[in-house]
C-alpha cells in the first residue's frame, strides 16, 4: 500500500513534468526556447516514471528489476546530442550559420501556411 | 495402313527438296516428283483396285484419343477421286514448275511448300476423323499462304498471301467450331458415325449452328461469295501454284467438304437454302465479273469462283443426280482450269505480260499453246464434245424443278443460264484477245512456244478434256460410278453419261448461253467501256480491308488509351475493381441481413488516443504531402501510433518491429530524399482529384467495414495449440518467436530471402551510380559547413558498444521474451548507421570493411542449413530441437536449433540493412577507393560472439 | 517421407547463396557488372543448381503421376498448425515446367545478357525458389511469402541491365504488385479473423461449416484474394501493367516472365476449389456464380484487348507481350469454367503458352539484334543475316501461338472450345470471342511475319558487337520449340496428365483428407495437443 | 472500441489510397507506407483486440492473445520494409535517370520537375540508352 | 588527450565495466551464467569495436568525479523546478538569450561531456560549437545576467571536468 | 490508489502528446517539427512504461528502450538532413 502511494507519487510527478515539457513545447515563443522543454520531460519526467516502474517490478515477483535504468542512461546520453543537433539545425534554418540574430522576416517565411 | 502413307509421304518428306536445294534445280524437282510419284504409286497400285471393288480402307493414327484428337483416314471413292486429282495434277505441276521457275533462287522452297501442301490436301480428302480433317485443312491454308507469298518482294504477293490466309483461316476456325458442335451431338468425330447418325444430328437444336460454321469453312475455302475476294488476290502466286491450288485442288476442298458431309448434314431445308443461293449467286456474279478482267489469271480466278459456285449449288440441291453432276464437274473443271492456268503461265512466261489489253496475235507465234488453250477455253465455256459440256448440261438439268423453291422455281435455271452466258463471253474473250486478236503491242523479242516438256502437262490435261468429252462413259464412267456410290450409297441414281441427251431444257439453256454469250462478246468493246465489272468486284475485298484497318485503328486507340503506364490510372482501376467485386457478396439483401454484430467492447482511453494519433498522422501526411519532409515526420507519428497500439493490444514483439521498421524506412527515405525534389509540385493538369478522393474514401470505408465486421464476431482459432506446445515442444515461451522460428519458420526463411533479394537488387540498381550532390537545400541555403557535428561524433562512440550489447541481449532472449533476430539485427544496424551519421561514410566504412553481401549470404545459409540439418535426423525440414545442457557453475543452458536459425535471421538482416544504407550513402560521390591509411583488421560481427 | 518437396525450394536457394558468395568474392564490392571470370564460376554453379532442380522436379512428377498427394509437414507439426507443402500433379507440373523453362532461360542469358549487371544467376535462382515455394505450399500466408519472394526477385530481374525504360516500367509494376500484396494480407486476415486458420485445406473445412452470417464476409475475402491472383495473372481490367513491363525486360527475363502470369492463375485454381468451393460455388462446380460472373468477363476482355493490342503493337516484343496477355485470357477461360474439362484445357494451354511465348520472346530478341537500328520495329527493313532460321522459327512459333494445327496452340484452343461447349452459360460468349480473336490474331500474325521476313530490302550486315547473333544463340529457342512440338506430338500423355490433374484439383475432399489427416510421424503428444 | 479502431484504420487506408493515386513517386511511397500501416493493423487485429494478454507463456496464465496474427504481421512488416526500400531506391534512380519523379508513365514524360533535380552525367546516360537499345 | 595507443584487449576498461553492469541490468538476473556472459561481452564488444573509438580518455580523481555527478544530479532536480515556473509564465516575461562560453577544455570527449551536462540541466542548452572548439554557444531560457550563467558553468562544471579528464 | 492514479497519469501523458502534435502541426521551422517528433517519442516512452505498470508486465521495457534508441538516431538523421542534406556523407 505504501509502495502504491510511492509509485503513484512518482508517476504523477513524472507525468507532470512530461506534460510540462509538452506545454513548453507548445507555448514557448521560438525554437530555441522550445528546445528547453523536452529536456525536462526527458530528465525528471521520464526519470520518475522509470523509478516508479522499477519499484513496481522489483516488488512484484521477487528479484529486483532495475533494467529501466538503462533507458535513463540512454536518454541522458542522447538527449543533449539531439538538442545540440536541433539547435544547429535551427540556426542553419535562420540562414545565419555563425551566431543567431533573430530576423522576423525569416520566421514569417517559415510560418507561411503550406500550399 | 497404307492409306495414311498417301498423305503422310509428301507431308513428312516435304523437307527433302530443301536439303537437296544446293544440288541444283533438277535434283530438287526430281526429288519432289519422286515423293509425289511414290504416293501416287501407292494410290494406284494399292488402293485403286480396292476402291474400284467398292471397298473402303481405313487407317488410324492415335494422336490424343483421350482428348478426342486423332488422325483417321479412309480411302473410298470420293477420297480416291480427290487423291487422283491432287497427285495426278500435282505431278504435272511439278513438271511444269521445273520449266516455269527456271533458275529462280528459291526453287527448293517452292517444292517443299508444294509437297507439304500436297500432303495436307491429301490428308483433307482422306480424313475419316473430322478433327484430323481440320488439322490438314489448316495446313493447306498455311502452305497456300507460303506459296502465294512466294514472290514476296512485291506488295501484291504479300497482301494476296495474307488475305488468303486470313479468309481461309477464318473458315478453318469456323470449321473447327462446327466440327466440335456436330461432334458433340453424336459424341464422335468420325465421319462414319456422323453419316450413320444423320437423323440425330439434323434433329438437334444445335444442328443449325454447327452447319453454319462448317459451311463457313467450306465457303471460304471454295471462295464462295462474299468470301471470294481472296482468290483473285492469290493470283500473285507463281502460276504453277495457281494452277495447282487455285484451280484443281485447294479451292476444291470446300466443295469436297460439302459433298463429303452431305450424307451426314445435307438434304435439309437449311442446307438447301444456304448452299444453293450462295452457290448460284457466286456462279453468276463471278462469271459476270470475270468478263471484265484484263489479267488473264484474274479472269481465270473469277471463272474458278463461278464454277465452284455451280458445284456448290449442285451439292446444295442434294438430289443424287445433282451430286453426280457436281462430282463430274469437279473432275472436268480441274482438268480444263489447270491447263488454262498453265497456258496462262506459259503466256506470262514468254510474253511477260498477262494483260489482255496488251496481248494478242499469239496464234502465230505460239501455235501449240494457242490450240491447247483454245480447247481448254472451249471446255470452260461448255462447248459440246468437250468435258465441260457434259457436266454443264447435267448441272443445268438439275437446277430445274427444285420443289423447295416452290413458286420461285424459275430462279435457279435463270441464274444458272445467266452464269452460262457470262462464261461463254469470258471464255471467248480469253481465247480471242490473247491468241487470235491482232497484236496490240509490237515486241522486240517475239515470244515462241515453250519447250516441249513444259507443254506436256497442258497437253495431257487438254487431252483429258477431249477424251472425257468425246467418250465420257469410257473415260470417267467407272470412276464416277465409284465416287458417286461412295457418297450416295443406296441413293445412287440411274444415269448414263452421253454426249447427247436429246432435246431438253438443259440443251435449250446451253443454246441460250452460247447465243447471248456470243452476243455479249461481240459487243465487248461497249461492255468493257461500261466498266460494270468494277461495281461488284471490290466490295467484299474493301470490306475486309476496312475491317482490318478498323481493327488496327481501334487497337491502337484502345491500347494507347489504356496502356499509358500511369500508375495512378492503373491503381484507380484496381481499387475500383476491388470495391465493386469485393462488395458484391453483400449485394443480395439476405447477405446484408446476415451481418449481425455479436461482440463489441467498450471504448478505452489509451487505444482511443492511439487510434486518434494514428489517424492524425495519416491525415496530416495527406494534407502536407507536398512538403516532403513534413510528410515524413507526420508519417512517423502514424508509425509510432501503430507501435503504441501494438504494445497496448498485447503485441510487444510487433511494437518493437514496427518501431524498428519505421525508423529504417525514415532513414532510407531521407537518404533518397536528398537526391529527390523536396517538394511535390502541383500538377498543371489536375489528375482527377475528386474521383481519386471518392475512390480513397470508399476504399477506406471498405476496409473499415471489413475490420468492423471481422472484429465483432467470435473467433475460434488454432491458437490454443501454440499455447499448449510452444514451451513443451518448441522450447520457447515467446510464442510469437517460436512461431517465427519454428511453427512457421519457412515464412521467416522466405522473409529474409525477400530482404536479401531487395538488397541484391538495390546493389544492382545503384552499382556505379553517382548522382550530383545538390549544393543548396530546398530553400536555397548553402549547406552547413559542419560536416560532423562534434557532440554527435563523440557520443556515437560509447553508444555503439552500448547498443550492440543490447542487441546481443535482444537476440539471445528472443525465444522466450520479446525480441529476436530481426529486432537485434535492426539495433545492430542502427548502431552502425549511427557511426556513419556521426563520423561520415569514409570513417565508418574504413572500419567496417567487410562485404555485407557475404554476411547476408552467410546468414541465409545458416538459416537454410539449420532447416536442412533436421533432414539428417530423418525429420522434416526445419524440425527444431532443443535441450538443456548442464554447464558447471552456470547451470542448465538452453540451446535450441531455433536460436541458430534466429542467428541466421540476424546476420541476414544486419547485412541487408547495411547494404542498403551503404549503397545509398555512397551515391553522393564519396570515392570508395579512398586510400586507407592503415589496413585495419575487419572486426567480426558482434552477433557471432553470442 | 519425401524430401523432394523441400529440395525444390532449398536447392535454388542454396545455389543462389553459393552463387552470390562466389560472385561477391570474385568481383569485390563495387563493380557495375559481373566480370567474365566471375561469370564462368557463377554460371557453373547455377547450372548445377538448375539441373538439380530439374531432376527434383522430374522426381516429383514421377512420384505423383499415379495420383498420390504428398504432404510435407515442415517442422514436423501436425496440420493445420504449421506450414505444409503439398505435392500433387498440379504443383509437380508447375515446378517441372518452371525448371525446364529456367534451363533455357539460363542458356539464353549466357553471353552478353548476364554480363549487363550483377547477380543475374543469384536472382534467377531466387526467382525459382519463390516459384517452387508458391507452387508447393499448402498454406495461404506462406503463399504470400513466396509470392513476395518471386515478385521481388522478378523486380530485380526486370530491372536487370538498367536503363530508363526499365526503371519507369518497373515502378508501375512494382507498386501495383505491392498494392496487391497489401490486399493479399487483407484477404488472409479476414479469412483468419473469421475462420481462425491459414491452412488451405483447413480453410476449406471450416468454410464449409461456416455460420451463414459469416458467409458474405468470407466471400468478400475469397474474391479479394482472387483479385490479387488475377492482378498477378494480368486478367483484365487489371492487366494493364503487363505489356510495358515485359517489354522492358531483357529477353531471357521476358522469357522467364512467360511463367509469371501463370502463377497467379495457378493460385486461383489451387485455392478456389479446395478453400473456397463451398463459399463461392453454393450450387456446385460448373454453375455460374459469384466468382465466374467476374472472372469469365475478365478473361474474355483480356483476350479481346490483348488481340487489339497485338494488332496495334509497334514492335515484335510488344506483340509477344500482348500474346502473353492473350494466353492469360485463354487460360483464364479454361480455368474460369471450374469444370474438369475447363481445367484440363487451362492446364494444357498454360504449359503450351508458357513454352511457346518464352521462345517467342527469345526470337523477338534475335530478330531485333539482326535488324540493326530498326530493332524489332514492325516496319520494312533489311534482310536479317540468319533470315532462314529466323523465319522458320517465326513461322512455327507463330503457328503454335495463334493455334494453327497440328501444333500445341491448336490443341489448347480446341480443348478450351470443347470445355466451353459443355456449359451452356459460357458457350456462345467464349466461342464467339475465341473465333473472332483467333481470326484477328491470325491475320495480325501474318502481317507481322510478312513485314519482318518478306518485306525486306538489301542485306545490311549489322554492326558486329557483343550482341551480334551467333549460331548458338538460337539454341534455347530451338530447344523451347522442340518442347512445344513434343507437347503436340505427345498430346495424349500430356493431355491425360492434364486431365488427371484437373480432376485432382477439383477433388477437394481427397486433398483435404490427405492434408488434414497426414499425421503419421507426428509425436503422440503433439497429436493430443492438436485435438 | 472496435468501431473506433476500424474507423482509424479506414482513415489511414483512405489517406494511403489517395496518396497512392497521386502522380509523383514520393507521394506514392508515402501512400504505400500508410496503406501498409492500415493493412498491418488490420491483419493484427483479426486476432481480436485484447489487453494485457501478450502471448508470452507465464506460469499460471492460460489466456493469451492469438499469437498467429502477430507473427504474420511481423513477417509482413519486414517484407514491407524490403519493398519500401526497393521502391525508394527505384524512385531515386528514376528521378536521376529519367529526369523526373512522375509515376504516371507516358502522360507526363517531359513535364519539368521543380526543385532540386540532380542528374547523372551525360556520358553515363548515353551509355545506358545505348544498352537499352541493344537488349 | 591521451597519446597512448589503446590496449588491444581492453581498449576502454571503464566502458567494459559499464557494459558489464548494463548487461546485468538488462538481464535482470544475477546468476553465474549472466555474470559470465556480462564479462565476455564487456570485454568482447569494446575490443571488436575499438576502431570506432581509437582514443582512450583516462579519468582521474574518482572522488571529484563523484561529487561532480552528485552536484549535477542535484542541479537537474532544482533547475527543473525553476524552469517549470519559467515555462508556465507568460512568454512576454521570458528573457531568453544566447551566451558564449569560452572553453578551457581541449579534449573532444571532455567538451562533449560539458556540453551534455549543460543541456541536461534545465534552462540551458548547448547550441553550437565554433569549428576550432574554442567557444560553446549556449542558449539560456531565462536570465538577466548572461555573464553569471557563463561563470557558473565554467566554475561548477568545466573546472572539475578539466581536472578529472586531465586537460 | 494506484488504480485511481494511473488513468490520471495516462490522461496527462496523452495531453502532453496532444500538445506535441500541436507544435508538430504549427512548426514553423523544420527543426521545430523534428523537435516535436522527438518529444513525441519521449512521451511515448513514458506512456509505454505506464502501460507496463497498468498491465503489470515488464515486457514493455524493450519497446521503451528501442523507442529511446531509434528516436534518437532518427532525430539525428533528420537534423543532419536539415544541416547537410546528405546524412551519411
Ligand atoms: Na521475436
Ligand atoms: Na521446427
Amino acid at each position: 500500500m505504501i509502495l502504491d502511494v510511492i509509485v503513484a507519487g512518482f508517476l504523477l510527478f513524472g507525468a507532470s513534468f512530461v506534460l510540462l515539457g509538452s506545454i513548453g513545447l507548445a507555448k514557448l515563443p521560438d525554437i530555441f526556447t522550445r528546445l528547453h522543454a523536452p529536456t525536462k520531460a526527458t530528465t525528471l519526467g521520464v526519470g520518475s516514471i522509470l523509478v516508479a516502474s522499477t519499484i513496481v517490478f522489483s516488488t512484484g515477483r521477487g528479484g529486483i528489476s532495475v533494467h529501466e535504468l538503462l533507458i535513463a542512461l540512454f536518454l541522458f546520453m542522447t538527449a543533449p546530442v539531439s538538442a545540440y543537433l536541433l539547435a544547429k539545425a535551427a540556426l542553419h534554418e535562420r540562414r545565419d550559420e555563425q551566431w543567431p540574430h533573430r530576423t522576423d522576416a525569416a520566421d514569417a517565411e517559415l510560418d507561411a501556411p503550406p500550399e | 495402313m497404307s492409306v495414311l502413307l498417301v498423305p503422310l509421304l509428301p507431308l513428312l518428306l516435304g523437307w527433302i527438296p530443301l536439303v537437296l536445294g544446293r544440288r541444283g534445280h533438277v535434283t530438287t524437282a526430281w526429288s519432289a516428283g519422286l515423293v509425289a510419284a511414290a504416293s501416287f504409286a501407292i494410290l494406284l497400285g494399292v488402293h485403286a483396285p480396292a476402291v474400284f471393288a467398292g471397298e473402303v480402307a481405313f487407317a488410324w493414327v492415335r494422336w490424343a484419343p483421350s482428348l478426342g484428337l486423332d488422325l483417321a483416314f479412309r480411302m473410298d471413292g470420293l477420297a480416291f477421286l480427290f487423291c487422283l486429282l491432287v497427285l495426278g495434277i500435282g505431278l504435272l505441276v511439278i513438271l511444269y514448275a521445273y520449266f516455269y521457275l527456271g533458275d529462280t533462287k528459291y526453287h527448293a522452297r517452292f517444292y517443299a511448300f508444294l509437297l507439304v501442301f500436297m500432303g495436307a490436301m491429301l490428308g483433307v480428302v482422306t480424313s475419316e476423323h473430322m478433327i484430323g480433317l481440320v488439322v490438314f485443312w489448316e495446313i493447306t491454308s498455311v502452305s497456300s499462304f507460303l506459296l502465294v507469298g512466294f514472290n514476296n518482294d512485291t506488295e501484291a504477293a504479300r497482301r494476296g498471301a495474307r488475305r488468303a490466309l486470313g479468309v481461309t483461316g477464318l473458315g478453318g476456325l469456323c470449321l473447327l467450331g462446327g466440327v466440335i458442335v456436330i461432334g458433340h451431338l453424336v459424341d464422335s468425330f468420325e465421319l462414319s458415325v456422323w453419316i450413320a447418325q444423320r437423323s440425330v444430328i439434323v434433329a438437334n437444336a444445335w444442328y443449325p449452328a454447327g452447319l453454319v460454321l462448317i459451311l463457313l469453312g467450306a465457303f471460304t475455302k471454295s471462295a464462295q461469295m462474299p468470301f471470294h475476294f481472296w482468290l483473285p488476290g492469290a493470283m500473285s502466286a507463281p502460276t504453277p501454284a495457281s494452277a495447282y491450288l487455285h484451280s484443281a485442288t485447294m479451292v476444291k476442298a470446300g466443295v469436297f467438304l460439302l459433298v463429303r458431309l452431305s450424307p451426314a448434314l445435307g438434304d435439309t431445308s437449311l442446307w438447301f437454302f444456304i448452299v444453293v443461293p450462295v452457290g448460284l449467286v457466286t456462279m453468276m456474279v463471278a462469271a459476270y465479273i470475270a468478263m471484265f478482267q484484263h489479267d488473264i489469271k484474274g479472269l481465270l480466278a473469277y471463272s474458278t469462283i463461278s464454277h465452284l459456285g455451280l458445284i456448290t449449288a449442285l451439292f446444295g440441291i442434294s438430289e443424287p443426280l445433282a451430286i453426280v453432276a457436281g462430282l463430274l464437274h469437279i473432275i472436268n473443271h480441274a482438268t480444263f482450269k489447270a491447263s488454262l492456268f498453265m497456258a496462262a503461265g506459259i503466256v506470262d512466261h514468254e510474253v511477260h505480260t498477262r494483260d489482255l489489253r496488251e496481248l494478242g496475235g499469239l496464234r502465230r507465234l505460239m501455235p501449240v499453246t494457242t490450240v491447247l488453250a483454245s480447247i481448254a477455253a472451249a471446255a470452260m465455256a461448255g462447248v459440246p464434245l468437250l468435258n465441260g459440256f457434259l457436266s454443264k448440261e447435267m448441272a443445268f438439268q438439275e437446277t430445274l424443278g427444285l420443289s423447295r423453291l416452290g413458286e420461285m422455281q424459275w430462279v435457279a435455271p435463270f441464274v444458272v443460264t445467266l452464269g452460262g452466258i457470262f462464261s461463254v463471253a469470258y471464255s471467248l474473250r480469253f481465247a480471242w484477245e490473247a491468241f487470235f486478236a491482232e497484236p496490240k503491242v509490237q515486241r522486240e523479242h517475239p515470244p515462241h512456244d515453250p519447250p516441249r516438256w513444259m507443254q506436256a502437262p497442258v497437253f495431257v490435261l487438254v487431252g483429258l478434256c477431249v477424251v472425257v468429252g468425246v467418250m465420257p462413259a469410257v473415260a470417267v464412267g467407272g470412276l464416277l460410278e465409284v465416287v458417286a456410290t461412295s457418297v450416295l450409297g443406296d441413293r445412287m441414281p440411274e444415269y448414263h453419261l452421253a454426249i447427247y441427251h436429246g432435246v431438253n431444257t438443259a440443251l435449250f439453256m446451253s443454246i441460250m448461253a452460247f447465243a447471248v454469250g456470243g452476243l455479249i462478246f461481240s459487243w465487248r468493246r461497249r461492255v468493257l467501256d461500261w466498266q460494270g465489272g468494277g461495281i461488284l468486284e471490290p466490295t467484299a475485298a474493301n470490306a475486309y480491308h476496312n475491317f482490318f484497318g478498323r481493327v488496327i485503328r481501334i487497337g491502337r486507340v484502345v491500347t494507347h488509351q489504356l496502356h499509358d503506364h500511369s500508375l495512378s490510372r492503373y491503381s484507380a482501376v484496381l481499387f475500383s475493381l476491388l470495391l465493386v467485386v469485393g462488395s458484391s457478396p453483400f449485394w443480395p439483401h439476405e447477405a446484408r441481413d446476415a451481418l449481425v454484430l455479436r461482440t463489441t467492447t467498450a471504448l478505452q482511453a489509451a487505444p482511443v488516443a492511439f487510434c486518434s494519433l494514428l489517424a492524425f498522422g495519416a491525415i496530416a501526411t495527406l494534407v502536407f504531402h507536398r512538403r516532403r519532409i513534413w510528410a515524413l515526420l507526420f508519417m512517423g507519428v502514424s508509425g509510432l501510433a501503430s507501435a503504441l497500439l501494438f504494445a497496448d493490444y498485447s503485441a510487444p514483439d510487433l511494437a518493437l518491429t514496427q518501431i524498428s521498421v519505421e525508423f529504417g524506412t525514415t532513414v532510407l527515405i531521407l537518404l533518397a530524399l536528398y537526391y529527390l525534389p523536396w517538394k511535390t509540385p502541383r500538377e498543371p493538369r489536375a489528375p482527377a482529384r475528386t474521383m481519386h478522393a471518392v475512390i480513397a474514401v470508399l476504399c477506406g470505408t471498405g476496409i473499415a467495414a471489413l475490420t468492423y465486421g471481422v472484429l465483432t464476431r467470435p473467433l475460434e482459432s488454432i491458437s490454443d495449440f501454440y499455447v499448449a506446445t510452444s514451451k513443451t515442444h518448441g522450447g520457447g515461451t515467446n510464442i510469437v518467436n517460436v512461431i517465427l522460428v519454428d511453427y512457421r519458420g519457412t515464412d521467416t526463411l522466405g522473409e529474409i530471402t525477400v530482404l536479401a533479394i531487395a538488397a541484391l537488387s538495390i546493389t544492382g540498381m545503384l552499382s556505379g551510380f553517382r548522382a550530383r550532390r545538390p549544393t543548396v537545400d530546398s530553400a536555397g541555403r548553402a549547406w552547413s559547413p559542419d560536416t560532423h557535428p562534434h557532440l554527435l561524433a563523440v557520443m556515437a562512440r560509447p553508444l555503439l558498444s552500448l547498443v550492440l550489447l543490447v542487441a546481443v541481449f535482444v537476440l539471445l532472449r528472443g525465444h522466450n521474451l520479446p525480441g529476436g533476430g530481426f529486432i537485434a539485427a535492426l539495433m545492430t544496424a542502427v548502431a552502425l548507421i549511427l557511426q556513419f551519421l556521426a563520423n561520415g561514410y569514409g570513417f565508418a566504412r574504413a572500419r567496417l570493411r567487410f562485404d555485407f553481401v557475404k554476411v547476408v549470404a552467410i546468414g541465409l545459409a545458416l538459416a537454410l542449413f539449420t532447416g536442412l540439418g533436421s533432414l539428417l535426423f530423418g525429420q522434416p525440414f526445419l524440425t527444431s530441437n532443443y535441450g538443456y545442457f548442464p554447464i558447471p557453475l552456470v547451470g542448465d543452458v538452453e540451446l535450441a536449433t531455433a536460436m541458430l536459425f534466429d542467428l541466421g535471421v540476424y546476420l541476414t538482416v544486419v547485412g541487408v540493412i547495411m547494404i542498403m544504407a551503404i549503397r545509398l550513402g555512397r551515391i553522393g560521390g564519396v570515392e570508395d577507393a579512398e586510400p586507407e591509411p592503415e589496413l585495419v583488421p575487419a572486426p567480426a560481427e558482434p552477433g557471432e560472439a553470442g | 517421407m519425401s524430401h523432394l518437396l523441400v529440395f525444390a525450394v532449398a536447392v535454388p536457394m542454396l545455389t543462389a547463396v553459393v552463387a552470390i558468395v562466389a560472385e561477391a568474392s570474385l568481383d569485390g564490392g563495387e563493380v557495375r557488372a559481373s566480370s567474365p571470370r566471375a561469370l564462368t564460376t557463377v554460371r557453373a554453379i547455377s547450372w548445377v543448381g538448375l539441373l538439380a532442380l530439374l531432376a527434383v522436379a522430374i522426381g516429383m512428377v514421377v512420384q505423383v503421376e499415379g495420383g498420390d498427394i504428398v504432404v510435407y509437414r515442415l517442422g514436423n507439426w501436425p496440420s493445420p498448425f504449421a506450414i505444409v507443402f503439398v505435392l500433387d500433379r498440379m504443383s509437380a507440373l508447375m515446378v517441372a515446367m518452371t525448371s525446364l523453362l529456367a534451363v533455357f532461360v539460363a542458356l539464353a542469358a549466357r553471353g552478353p545478357f548476364e554480363a549487363q549487371g550483377r547477380y543475374f544467376h543469384g536472382l534467377l535462382q531466387l526467382q525459382l525458389m519463390g516459384l517452387s515455394g508458391a507452387f508447393l505450399t499448402g498454406d495461404l500466408f506462406n503463399l504470400f511469402v513466396f509470392f513476395e519472394i518471386l515478385l521481388i526477385a522478378s523486380y530485380g530481374l526486370l530491372l536487370f541491365g538498367g536503363g530508363t525504360e526499365r526503371l519507369s516500367a518497373g515502378f508501375t509494376y512494382i507498386l501495383l504488385n505491392l498494392v496487391g500484396s497489401g490486399l493479399f494480407l487483407v484477404a488472409v486476415g479476414t479469412l483468419y479473423g473469421v475462420l481462425g486458420t491459414l491452412n488451405m485445406a483447413d480453410i476449406g473445412v471450416r468454410a464449409a461449416a461456416a455460420d451463414p452470417a459469416d458467409v458474405p464476409l468470407l466471400r468478400t475475402a475469397a474474391l479479394l484474394l482472387v483479385i490479387v491472383f488475377a492482378l498477378k495473372g494480368a486478367v483484365a481490367p487489371i492487366h494493364l501493367w503487363l505489356p510495358k513491363t515485359y517489354g522492358a525486360a531483357i529477353a531471357p527475363v521476358a522469357a522467364l516472365f512467360a511463367v509469371m502470369t501463370k502463377v497467379g492463375l495457378y493460385a486461383i485454381v489451387r485455392t478456389v476449389p479446395v478453400s473456397f468451393g463451398p463459399l463461392l460455388f453454393p450450387e456446385g462446380l460448373g454453375a455460374t456464380n459469384l466468382l465466374t460472373q467476374w472472372l469469365m468477363p475478365g478473361a474474355l476482355l483480356t483476350l479481346v484487348l490483348a488481340t487489339l493490342g497485338a494488332a496495334a503493337a509497334p514492335g515484335l516484343k510488344q506483340f509477344v507481350c500482348f500474346l502473353v496477355l492473350a494466353s492469360v485470357g485463354m487460360v483464364g477461360l479454361g480455368f474460369g469454367l471450374f469444370t474438369p474439362a475447363g481445367f484440363t484445357a487451362g492446364i494444357y494451354y498454360m504449359v503450351h503458352s508458357t513454352i511457346v511465348l518464352a521462345a517467342f520472346f527469345l526470337l523477338a530478341d534475335l530478330v531485333a539484334r539482326e535488324r540493326g537500328p530498326l530493332r524489332d520495329r514492325l516496319t520494312a527493313g533489311p534482310q536479317p543475316e540468319h533470315a532462314r532460321e529466323l523465319s522458320v522459327l517465326f513461322l512455327l512459333l507463330a503457328a503454335a501461338a495463334v493455334g494453327l494445327p497440328p501444333l500445341s496452340g491448336f490443341i489448347g484452343k480446341y480443348l478450351v472450345l470443347v470445355a466451353a461447349w459443355e456449359l451452356p452459360w459460357a458457350r456462345s460468349q467464349i466461342w464467339i470471342t475465341i473465333i473472332a480473336t483467333s481470326f484477328v490474331s491470325l491475320v495480325v500474325m501474318s502481317r507481322v511475319g510478312s513485314v519482318l521476313f518478306w518485306n525486306v530490302g538489301v542485306v545490311e550486315p549489322p554492326e558486329s558487337d557483343e550482341f551480334a547473333v551467333q549460331r548458338r544463340d538460337f539454341l534455347p529457342t530451338y530447344g523451347l520449340l522442340a518442347v512445344a512440338v513434343l507437347l503436340a506430338a505427345l498430346a495424349e500423355p500430356v493431355g491425360r496428365y492434364a486431365e488427371a490433374t484437373a480432376l485432382q484439383l477439383l477433388d477437394r475432399d481427397t486433398y483435404i483428407d490427405r492434408v488434414m489427416n497426414d499425421r503419421e510421424p507426428t509425436p503422440r503428444a503433439l497429436e493430443e495437443a492438436g485435438r | 472500441m472496435e468501431a473506433f479502431f476500424a474507423a482509424a484504420i479506414g482513415i489511414v487506408a483512405a489517406c494511403g489510397v489517395y496518396l497512392l493515386l497521386r502522380p509523383r513517386t514520393f507521394s506514392v511511397v508515402l501512400g504505400l507506407t500508410l496503406l501498409s500501416y492500415a493493412v498491418n493493423l488490420f491483419l493484427f487485429s483479426v486476432g481480436r483486440l485484447q489487453h494485457g494478454k501478450a502471448p508470452i507463456l507465464t506460469p499460471g496464465v492460460t489466456d493469451y492473445a492469438d499469437p498467429i496474427p502477430q507473427a504474420l504481421v511481423l513477417t509482413a512488416i519486414v517484407i514491407g520494409l524490403a519493398m519500401t526500400a526497393f521502391v525508394v531506391v527505384l524512385a531515386l534512380r528514376m528521378n536521376a535517370d529519367v529526369g523526373h519523379d512522375h509515376a504516371d508513365g507516358d502522360a507526363h514524360d517531359d513535364a519539368p520537375t521543380k526543385g532540386v533535380r540532380p542528374k547523372g552525367d551525360r556520358t553515363k546516360r548515353a551509355r545506358t540508352k545505348s544498352q537499352e537499345r541493344r537488349s | 588527450m591521451s597519446d597512448r595507443a589503446p590496449h588491444r584487449l581492453l581498449p576502454h576498461p571503464r566502458l567494459s565495466l559499464v557494459l558489464f553492469v548494463v548487461w546485468i541490468l538488462v538481464a535482470n538476473d544475477f546468476g553465474v551464467g549472466t555474470v559470465l556472459m556480462a564479462l565476455v561481452l564487456g570485454v568482447a564488444i569494446p575490443a571488436l569495436t575499438r576502431n570506432f573509438w581509437p582514443e582512450a580518455p583516462t579519468p582521474r580523481h574518482p572522488w571529484l568525479a563523484f561529487t561532480l555527478l552528485a552536484k549535477f544530479l542535484f542541479d537537474i532536480v532544482v533547475a527543473n523546478f525553476t524552469v517549470a515556473k519559467q515555462v508556465v509564465m507568460p512568454n512576454a516575461r521570458l528573457r531568453p538569450t544566447f551566451v558564449e562560453i569560452p572553453l578551457a577544455l581541449t579534449d573532444d570527449f571532455a567538451i562533449a561531456l560539458l556540453a551534455s551536462m549543460i543541456t541536461l540541466t534545465p534552462g540551458t542548452v548547448s547550441a553550437d560549437l565554433t569549428p576550432d572548439r574554442s567557444r560553446l554557444l549556449v542558449h539560456v531560457l531565462h536570465t538577466d545576467d548572461a555573464q553569471d550563467v557563463v561563470d557558473t558553468i565554467k566554475r561548477r562544471y568545466e573546472a572539475p571536468l578539466a581536472r578529472i579528464l586531465q586537460c | 490508489m494506484l488504480d485511481a492514479v494511473l488513468p490520471i497519469v495516462l490522461a496527462m501523458l496523452l495531453g502532453a502528446v496532444a500538445l506535441t502534435l500541436y507544435r508538430l502541426l504549427r512548426g514553423p521551422s523544420v527543426a521545430d517539427r523534428i523537435l516535436s517528433l522527438d518529444t513525441l517519442y519521449i512521451n511515448a516512452i513514458a506512456i509505454i512504461m505506464v502501460l507496463g505498470i497498468v498491465f503489470h508486465s515488464d515486457i514493455y521495457f524493450e519497446a521503451a528502450l528501442l523507442i529511446a534508441m531509434l528516436g534518437f538516431v532518427g532525430t539525428c538523421a533528420l537534423a543532419k538532413f536539415v544541416l547537410r542534406g546528405d546524412i551519411m556523407e
